[in-house]
């Protein structure tokens, strides 16, 4: 729905102060619950977003096995508290629809093949949700993989670009998702410099897509650094412990 | 929960002998990389919807219906009449469908149809209103997969397409108590784009459009580009396990623009 | 609900022209569906249905399989376009009972017991439907079972009789079927002269029962002809070209 | 999906057992072919149901309870109240019952009896209606089996049919502002015929009055026959996966006629 | 929802005529169902509750088998004409809560241990409810499974206590449990002398609990009386006979 | 059906260690019997709900939001807000979880934590009404356990709780239509008690406070019991299919009013 406020004012500036290749501030955790696997979080925009991994395990039921590569099952859900109206606890269409399409942006950065048989679950809980949820939980997912052991071929990096009154803006807030002009997510495996996410809705002409797709990369370039030093953040110290202790040993 | 699809799987031999055609530019059943399969289209099939029309693509056959109600408009558009699309994926249509409530399959499908009409705003919904905030039209949009031979998206785009633009528009009088009558006369749908999708598979670095269901099961990848009479893009699903170069999706961006102009041309211009 | 509006005219014709104990216009095809094992469509009045059949094949779950016979399941499922009210995709009570009473009229015309362990799949799809969808859903399922080469006693015809204004009346329509006093689904196998589906409702005097026993008898009977016809049309050009053939090779 | 049923295997000796019994005329239980097993009937069991009433056929037992509350009527009879007919197979009733949502058996149990109920207008629903079009009494008729030893249709039937009789309508009053209030006083609930069942089943060209499960189990067919008070047919369903011959239905019709009259004059008329 | 009737009058008396401590007539029987393995019916106040039990049978599926006891799957499920407005026959949050806790209040009094791999279905069908209907159902339960003959510890008695205006009182009926302000259901296994349902809502101090408790002790042991009757009256004969049979043949 | 629960096996090794260490008063974890964990809890987490609160307690973390909209009142308390309280296990929080509609164990700690709000009347409902009998504020309770490991109740009711003293009540306008609009302005939800719940397990005879995911699995039975800022009980669940001696009861009595007084005192109190 179109409203009458401006996006964009005199001076370029969007609703939330941001020019229109800036990121919002975002934040990322990993290894925080007990009992997954791997775990991580990420807070961006108001976006707050848990995930767990589980797995490898053996798949069960066995029937759903693949005799030549791990099977990943993902489940995108939002709490009932996410939303501004409450929603019902059950899978709506658009939860069961972005399950899939976070699965298969995920699946091409796992070494599968490493596992047959075996499953690997991935729970990505939207707490409270903002504009470009799905890239933010398919960042914290490829976290939490790692985070849980799985050998990646790198991790996914993931943003949404859209046009707001005319002009190509990075990472689109809530506001700027349902009143700007143009909406595309994406995600994209840094290693192999290829796109595992893309959806779009709005319009676009040739030259704005091209445009946005340059600079989702761009933005993919900066959150794919935070998304390292996160697992820094968390590994690191562990390493470095490790090292001195070797040291300390010799 | 989604999960890993198990495609059927091809036979070695056949497989190979899909790579070793497509290392040449060509395909399992003849057609150049980047030739659709013959359509027909066929309008106006069930005397009790409102809209309806049949499509096949190859193999794979498709039915629309529409269905015109008088409904409550969403409370965040007041003003607008309501679409919404549903698929179902039909027993008849393949051994491995199953009876049931929609799974993630037919909901992305009905999604993407969905998204490529409401985005290139085809259908006037502004026109739909009834008594404003409290009654407007309800259009379904109910996609019927009949056979499933690969590219189940564009056959049930062009479908839905032609359903709506055969679609009549049912006169009615509201009472004073909020009562619907139909008045017996229609006037027609108010559709005013026409958002073509074209489909393209990616199969070891070659892209291929509206894949079969042998060459679904061997891509990794597939996107989905839908443009409006203007040439813009106005829906865009990539599906499946696999990935996309960026040059590969502006690649794609190209071949459907020229692909949607052709079967507009073909189908859809009056 | 009784209206207004006379059934049967002076002349005795019906709303739609036909005398009492005429048939309305119908088409029956074989073979159409690519995927399955067999196909066909039938239309009559308004009712457009089309039929797959998968199998024999082996039952699955293992634990459904029967060690004497093959076990048939169908699903007898109306589209939401089909009817004058879009109707919700999820089976209604109607549908789960015409399901099961088409069901058992099959299975006596299938020789089940040549395929012990096995699952025969009929799908009957009412993509429009009119008086009469349980009948010629039944009429189509059998030639879809012939067309995918299931060996059966014979095929199996079905029509509608019932009472309108007093008079027994022959394949009642949508209108005859609402308004009417009477309404008679029968399947016949005509082979075994033995009826495999009989519901009722309305009103009969042991009269009237009789004569439309009658007379749905007579009706299957014109029936059974277009069915066969209809699996001629669809073999008859293979029989012939493949004598041709034969003949030539000698 | 309707399935094949697996029907509980007969212990060979028990069914070679059964045939002979029955080539010379007689069941397995002692009775002639045409006798049913004996019947009780109990109204007014459940003080909290507007009605109720439970049935014993043989090892059969029935417990029927009517509510009856204010509702909307279906849009296409807004001057009638409105009917509607369950059947709950608790697992009380066999091992082979399961808990769970209303399957087959259940709907079409639910759907035989409601459709003598209907068809013989045994309840004059033009009496129903409190505010045309807007408000009219539902009445609801729920089926619990409590043990099932064959022919669940006829108890029913007949525990369905004695709850009506006996249930009492509430009178309301409606308020200005629609709400509803039941006044304390009650009248009797207009039930103006008295459909009775009769179910037949064939076994090896025999001809079962009320088969109990063994029998059942043993039979290919079932056809049940519901008379109105003047011996008209208002129902008729044939069940199972065999056949009749033309005569034998005939044949059917005049055993339904003869019982069901006994039966009317034995437990239903005033 | 508090109302201006007087839940006890001057007398002392409760609004169906008993004193404080004063149970509702009960009526218990054992082995109605033919078809069940133990069956039960219970009749107290307006409470009228059906039970049936299966098994021990095998486990199936199989997985959910235990190699070391028995497992007891338990259903407590309403008539849709068992209450004041009628009730939905989709099992409430309520239902689920109460099929949890009975299962839970009769496991310690059965020997599943003697059943390895086995199952044991205990389902109860209130067809009328009144108060007290989940104190009725344990005790018809428990019944069913000794007429079964499942070796128990002890039958399970149960009561529900309350407080009425103040004053504790027994076995509250259905106005005393909506009006009054508080109510605990509790089941005891008297051989065991133990306590294996306990639940309270309303508010209790802490004096009024342990007199609450004490009475529900009282009420649990009259009531445990008559459930052995109701045992007694259903087998003496029979064992009479066999006695008499006993000395006959000596 | 509620069927027996398959805890997860303890090893030997381990179980044998806990039931020496109970022997001594000690348990596994260090803690003394009627220890409880470690608590922590943060308010005001999530901006989009109106209120929510976390709390660990221990390795055990729950997360609730709270949000309240406009509805219509239960029709046997017209005057009176809704309160709802709901439960997802979602499966991030243990192996065993499994994402589906709730389940017995989530509706049973469900309707816990909504006893212990309700019979304290710690939210006053009567102040929740818009329009008598037609329109009062809902307030939704729910809980999301993010980690299980062990007594998920009590940190449930306390997080409920603490998201219920922080949540404010947006200011609404109620138009002649009925439309109702938000004024952008909040009040503070009256919550007008704090109830705590104390849960209690017995192993082997012993009363241990606060149980563990490990000590569930080897207790028997367990007891909450929650009571109001005046220590009067006003709620109880036993649990697990286990006994309690009477005396034991009154004894968890006692264990819980001292405990919820600490808990109370700690994190309650304004």
């Amino acid at each position: 729905m179109k409203s009458s406020r401006k996006l964009i004012d005199e001076n370029g500036l969007r609703v939330d102060g941001r020019r229109w290749d800036e990121l919002r501030p975002v934040k990322m955790e990993v290894g925080l619950l007990a009992n997954a696997n791997g775990s991580s979080y990420i807070q961006q925009g108001k976006n707050k977003i848990m995930v767990a991994v589980y797995g490898p395990k053996e798949a069960h039921p066995k029937h759903l096995g693949n005799p030549d590569r791990a099977i990943i099952r993902c489940r995108f859900h939002m709490a009932p508290f996410s939303t501004e109206e409450r929603k019902s606890p059950a899978p709506s269409r658009r939860e069961v629809e972005l399950s899939k399409i976070i699965r298969e942006a995920l699946e091409p950065a796992v070494f599968s093949e490493y596992y047959p048989r075996s499953m690997i679950d991935v729970f990505i809980e939207v707490l409270e949700s903002d504009g470009g949820s799905r890239c933010a939980g398919t960042m914290a997912a490829s976290l939490a993989l790692a985070d849980a052991g799985i050998p990646l071929r790198d991790l996914v990096a993931a943003c949404a670009v859209g046009k707001v009154e005319g002009q190509i803006v990075l990472d689109l807030n809530d506001v700027e998702d349902k009143e700007g002009e143009a909406d595309m997510p994406v995600a994209v495996i840094p290693a192999l410099g290829r796109i595992s996410l893309l959806q779009m809705d709005g319009q676009f002409t040739e030259e704005e897509f091209a445009e946005a797709l340059e600079l989702a990369q761009k933005g993919c370039r900066s959150l794919y650094e935070i998304q390292k030093q996160a697992l820094k953040q968390r590994y690191l110290p562990e390493k470095e412990a490790l090292e001195a202790e070797e040291k300390g040993g010799k | 929960m989604s999960i890993t699809s198990q495609a059927e799987p091809l036979a070695k031999i056949r497989s190979k002998q899909m790579m070793e055609l497509l290392a040449s530019g060509k395909r399992i059943d003849g057609r150049d990389l980047l030739a659709q399969r013959e359509i027909t289209l066929e309008r106006g099939i069930i005397e009790k919807a409102e809209g309806s029309a049949s499509v096949t693509l190859g193999n794979t056959r498709v039915l629309v219906g529409v269905k015109i109600e008088a409904g409550e408009p969403y409370p965040d558009t007041p003003n607008q009449g309501v679409l919404t699309v549903n698929a179902e994926f039909v027993p008849l249509a393949h051994e491995f469908f199953e009876p049931g409530p929609p799974n993630e399959n037919s909901i992305e499908l009905a999604r993407i149809v969905d998204r490529g009409i409401r985005e290139s705003k085809a259908v006037d919904l502004e026109k739909l209103v009834l008594t404003p905030g409290r009654l407007v039209y309800v259009v379904f949009v109910d996609i019927y997969i009949l056979n499933h031979d690969g590219n189940l998206v564009d056959a049930s785009e062009y479908a839905a397409l032609a359903a709506l633009q055969q679609a009549k528009l049912p006169k009615v009088e509201v009472g004073e108590d909020g009562e619907v009558k139909r008045t017996g006369e229609f006037e027609k749908l108010p559709v005013v784009d026409t958002p073509i999708s074209v489909t393209v598979a990616e199969i070891d670095g070659k892209l291929l459009v509206d894949p079969n269901l042998e060459e679904e099961n061997m891509a990794q990848a597939k996107v989905t580009m839908t443009l409006t009479k203007d040439n813009k893009l106005c829906a865009v699903q990539k599906s499946g396990a696999g990935t996309f170069a960026f040059n590969q999706i502006l690649e794609c961006f190209k071949i459907a623009r020229e692909k949607s102009s052709e079967i507009r041309r073909k189908f859809f211009e009056e």
